[in-house]
């Protein structure tokens, strides 16, 4: 067992560092929330700039513009973005930490080609079109159909949860292409284009009165064949391979940031309370399972390094940060008092809006597999505990 | 002994529930949301009785209790029924046009801290960004202020100086930031705001108890009628558990929460403060754990501005944060622990 | 709503405390635990000088010794009971907490002129026989066999958690008399005398290292038929009035003891460490909901009042008391530090033996239907939500 | 990086667990409980390498670090092995015989509470009750006690004054009620007491490790086996999600402990006192819950003495006893939150 980062990890470190101290203050603050074309410039501007610095897609391979970094430089990287406070991945989020990596493990070389190094440069926005009205947790019994036509599929259904689809150039999209396989085995990966005519979109507010989120319609569209990822039938496979990246390191950097919120909450208590025994306890109690949490993420890392592949341990990983995400910042709106019963950026000494940030952090136990869904999976698939009648 | 809701208890629930379900029913709030505060839907409380309850009948009051009042804020709780409820209740034998809702009354609480106490009263001025936040501010005629040496009255007739909250987090209460408070009138002594923070405490337990009691109603519909993997998710264990909990929380809060009123009703039947306080720690547990799993159980959905369950889990917090959070509360009652009553 | 006593309750207070005054501490110290002739002879003896003071059955009708007070006299004897630390019901727990009550209800003139005073006045013992190995949770699952043979059931089956077992002269017993009939509707109800023979008892050692359980064999005991409380095959639902009648007022008397121990604790605290905020703060939440709870006690006393029956809400009584009553005892040997690590009297200044106490509250949780079967019959019985697929 | 076990880590980890399913499976408990500790096995448990893991190989040790000790202890608490093993591992340095086992070393942890910590030196007596219990205080050779200005070595020779407890809660836990310390030697300076301290807390995090790991295994093959209403009632979504959470106390738990245990051994990668108190918080409640949990999901069963789950509620009990409760260790981590060391 060894927790030390390599000379070539600390130089990484100290470049990327140097990097971020000029970049960030100079990318400036980000448009409104509901300046659309505004952030999608802002996002996709910055994407940009991690790419002509050669810090793009950390992981993914160089041949596809990516930085093919170790593990380690890896987790180098989500550090020192975390404590840079650079900005969020944004709109870029579906391409470069979910359709990206997809491509790169199921992909055809061309559709590598034409979509990796544009996604990495911020030329292309994705979103995903997985859930449906009636398939949520239950993923799998997805309905939105797609019959083959010559050379196209034509796809019909209704997706819902399909972030910044009004922004996106492309949708990663799961179809049925089998209605009469088993669920898991009739459904199919796509590529769909979303300037294509028959998709209809249509936003979803979000509890912070953001509409990130959408309903696409989709009528008859007609995607070209070639835009299948892997073999017809086989999108489930897909999903969970990238599913189980998408649970992994991914939360690096989030656990991180999480530790800088605490560093902060720390000097808003030393401030206000700094007697009050009972705050400090709540403190040390959240601190210590981040901790916990980061030296998991190491753990964890050390596995994939073994065998190849992130094991199903990322369950756990989810499971856990999303639950104590929650409770620090709810404890960080409480520790605000009234202060919290504004949004406003101005009303929040910490510099976290935190009562925003706490309301945000509610979809956290809900997307990407619940945490309901997460505690079944592990106790099936880790656990060996048998199934529910059905 | 008969802890139970009398007859005229029921009728009196029956009577705010029926306007409560026609003036705000889910479907409307939409529209409410545009303005929270309508001097005419206020009227129209205040001719249910409910700001004058307790006011005497020679001073056109109802004479009732606050076993009353707390029944009547419960179904106002359940329905997110906006506005400075409670200021404008403790308000009504203070200020003339209070209890006929003329007059909107807000409220601020401004205790001081226990390291500041001692010395002479500190200026009336909000010390911190969250103290200066005033519910309502733009829209009340009246101020009034809660300090642990008196009870002050400000006149704001819509115009007190400060900016509106751009986004307040619960958009049922719209915030007004106050940099500085106009001079006011000091209207009662340090007895009369100590009684105001109990009984406004335990009418913000009765608001919570109304958010227990619709997130858990609106979780189980919810879970009933949602399918996933070919069944109700009602019949998933996971979700009867957390259901079965939020009654658990519920029924100690309702308990809890009438206890404390009928207390302050008749203090011979226990210590009001120790009961005041209790009910407020049980009914905010229940109401912000409540309004959690609501979210939690309605999955996606639970997410979406569309749907209830948010405005609950906000209202909750800002209930949570009105005359002390729960912690403050917690340890008045480890204090009548180490100092027994009787 | 009202929470006052009436006089007549408050002069019932004032006569049963001063009587209580001088019996505890007449009646001495207990024997020690594994003194079973001594426990029996002290919780018996103890028993027989409430029957004389006329405050034994206190809820019982006055036909059968019982005390016929109303359901108020009936808070106000807990409240003292638990005030003036009267000794623990003890061996007499089944015949007077559950035997008895059931007999009330659905025994025969005779069976309750036979055993009702009897039980009053300690001089009969009595025992559980429902749970059986196989059948826990599941009680219903239960298969010991009675088969009718003449004026006599022939008994035969295993009997598990049959507490004082050696010490009882009856049991009652729960057996199968129709084996086709559906699971619920073939189970009946009987008063079996323990000195038949063809029972055996073991003892088993509990987590406390105490033998208060017994399983118990029966092979081919003759019990006679006029000891079948109820009709034949109609035990479950007498089994159900009772276990309703368990989960309610019955815990009156632990939620006040529960109160009186956070007292001392609160004593504790303020000797130990009166300034530690977080303590006060865990104290205040854990009497906040034991208030609660005695007035969740009151609300449903004035419900039982309106009906006439316990509602269904005792399941949520028995669910939040239990899980309290363990934090608390937890919180109680926490606070204790490494004086927790001894079980012996002297080394708790509390009084409480607050480490050997909390173990005991683990079998809260289990007993009288698990945290798990209570959520789930408040989630199907009161909140109408579907039962599992099986 | 490399945070996995190496194969010398791994082979270390099968040699103890052999050693201890030889000697301290389940169904020799009870044989155990007559004899806690015995002289035979403490040298086996030497001639393994356990206590002198750390000792360098100059000093007749085994030069390796607190990594492969902690290794070694996480064993060790799966299979309840009782003794004062922290100490005598602790020892192993101070204390000649003691890694070689010939010497059984006991210790105490003699902490200054924060209000008594300026005046000078108070006089080594145990100043409460809890003070006054001495683990194995019978049995042992030499009491280590750890105090703020320092280390003493007081000789016992299982003859310390005192009454044995009678009924004391951890039956493989014999404790020695001691009203009065003999005179001892100061053998070490207040660095090697803090020293000690941080050490010690790590090797309790993995024996607390070692509990969460054992009663998630119980717990789940027990529910596997176990059929109520037709069913195993590990199929029961409440149970499952027992477990579930039961795994990742565990996994957060082992992620954390070797993480200090590898801090200790190579303080560069972080900073050692907040990596051992985080460390010990969460070992500490992986253990107590899943020990918890582990008896609740065992049912009637979980309530007997034959069972497994009741033991190791009881060593964990006995455990978060040990160099400080989680409260005080919680407290740590907040304190460099304030201060990060850099």
């Amino acid at each position: 067992m060894d927790l030390r980062y390599s000379d070539a990890d600390e130089q990484f470190r100290s470049e990327f560092r140097r990097w971020l101290e000029a970049a960030v203050p100079a990318h400036g603050a980000p448009p409104a929330r509901d300046d659309w074309d505004g952030r999608r410039a802002w996002d996709t501007g910055w994407q940009r700039k991690l790419f002509d610095a050669g810090y793009a897609g950390v992981n993914w391979p160089r041949e596809y513009g990516g930085r093919g970094a170790t593990l380690t430089e890896e987790l180098v990287y989500y550090e020192e973005y975390a404590r840079a406070k650079a900005p969020y991945v944004g709109m870029n989020f579906v391409g470069i930490r979910h359709g990206g990596p997809t491509l790169i493990a199921e992909g055809s070389e061309a559709q590598k080609q034409t979509h990796l190094p544009r996604i990495l440069r911020g030329e292309e926005v994705w979103c995903q079109g997985f859930s449906e009205p009636v398939a949520g947790s239950d993923l799998a019994a997805l309905s939105t159909r797609a019959v083959r036509d010559g050379d196209h599929y034509r796809v019909s259904g209704h997706k819902i949860w399909t972030s910044f689809a009004q922004q996106a150039d492309f949708c990663e999209l799961l179809v049925r292409t089998d209605p009469d396989a088993p669920k898991h085995r009739g459904i199919s990966w796509l590529i769909m284009p979303m300037n294509l005519p028959g998709i209809s979109v249509r936003p979803i507010d979000t509890l912070r009165g953001e509409s990130d989120f959408a309903e696409m319609f989709c009528e008859d569209v007609r995607v070209p064949c070639e835009n299948l990822v892997g073999p017809e039938n086989d999108g489930w496979r897909i999903t969970n391979v990238t599913l189980r990246f998408e649970r992994g390191s991914a939360w690096a950097q989030d656990i991180f940031e999480l530790q800088e919120y605490l560093v902060d909450l720390s000097a808003l208590v030393a401030q206000r309370a700094p007697q009050d025994a009972s705050l400090q306890s709540v403190l040390g109690q959240l601190a210590a399972e981040a901790d916990a949490l980061w030296a998991l993420v190491k753990w964890q890392l050390g596995e994939t390094a073994k065998t190849g592949v992130p094991g199903l341990g990322g369950s756990a990983l989810k499971l856990a940060f999303t639950e104590l995400t929650q409770r620090v910042y709810e404890f960080g709106a409480r520790l605000l008092g009234r202060a919290a019963l504004s949004r406003d950026a101005t009303d929040d000494p910490s510099g976290w809006r935190s009562s925003d940030t706490f309301l945000n952090t509610l979809s956290f136990t809900i997307a990407a597999g619940s945490s309901q869904v997460q505690r079944n999976l592990i106790a099936e698939r880790i656990l060996g505990m048998p199934r529910e009648p059905r | 002994m008969d802890f139970q809701l009398n007859e005229d208890q029921e009728a009196l629930r029956a009577g705010v529930r029926v306007w409560c379900e026609d003036r705000f029913r889910f479907e409307k709030l939409a529209e409410v949301v545009q303005q929270p505060l309508a001097r005419e839907w206020w009227r129209e409380l205040a001719e249910l009785g409910v700001f004058a309850l307790r006011a005497p009948e020679s001073a056109g009051g109802v004479g009732l209790g606050m076993a009353e009042a707390a029944v009547a804020f419960v179904e106002l709780g359940r329905r997110l029924v906006p506005g400075p409820l409670l200021w404008n209740l403790l308000a009504a034998e203070l200020i003339p046009g209070a209890a006929s809702g003329e007059v909107i009354v807000g409220g601020l609480d401004q205790p001081q801290p226990a390291d500041r106490r001692r010395p002479s009263a500190t200026p009336a001025q909000p010390t911190d960004a969250g103290a200066a936040l005033i519910e309502y501010g733009d829209a009340i005629d009246v101020l009034l202020v809660l300090r642990d040496d008196g009870v002050q009255r400000i006149e704001a007739a819509g115009q007190l100086p400060g900016t509106l909250v751009a986004e307040p987090l619960d958009p049922l209460t719209p915030m007004l930031r106050v940099s500085e408070l106009p001079e006011g009138t000091i209207i009662g002594d340090a007895a009369l705001a100590a009684r105001l923070r109990l009984e406004g405490t335990a009418l913000t337990s009765a608001l919570l108890l109304g958010i227990a009691e619709s997130t858990l109603e609106y979780a189980v519909a919810y879970a009933k009628q949602r399918e996933q993997f070919g069944r109700a998710i009602a019949s998933f264990q996971a979700i009867k558990h957390f259901a079965a909990d939020m009654y658990v929380r519920q029924e100690l809060a309702r308990a809890a929460t009438l206890a404390a009123a009928v207390t302050i009703d008749d203090p011979a039947v226990g210590d009001v403060s120790r009961a005041v306080a209790s009910a407020r720690v049980v009914a905010g547990a229940a109401a912000r754990e409540n309004a959690r799993k609501c979210i939690q159980i309605y999955g996606g959905m639970g997410f979406t501005w569309e749907m209830p369950p948010h405005y609950y889990l906000k209202r909750c917090m800002v209930l949570e944060n009105t005359l002390g959070q729960s912690p403050s509360h917690c340890t008045t009652v480890a204090a009548h622990l180490a100092a027994p009553a009787s």
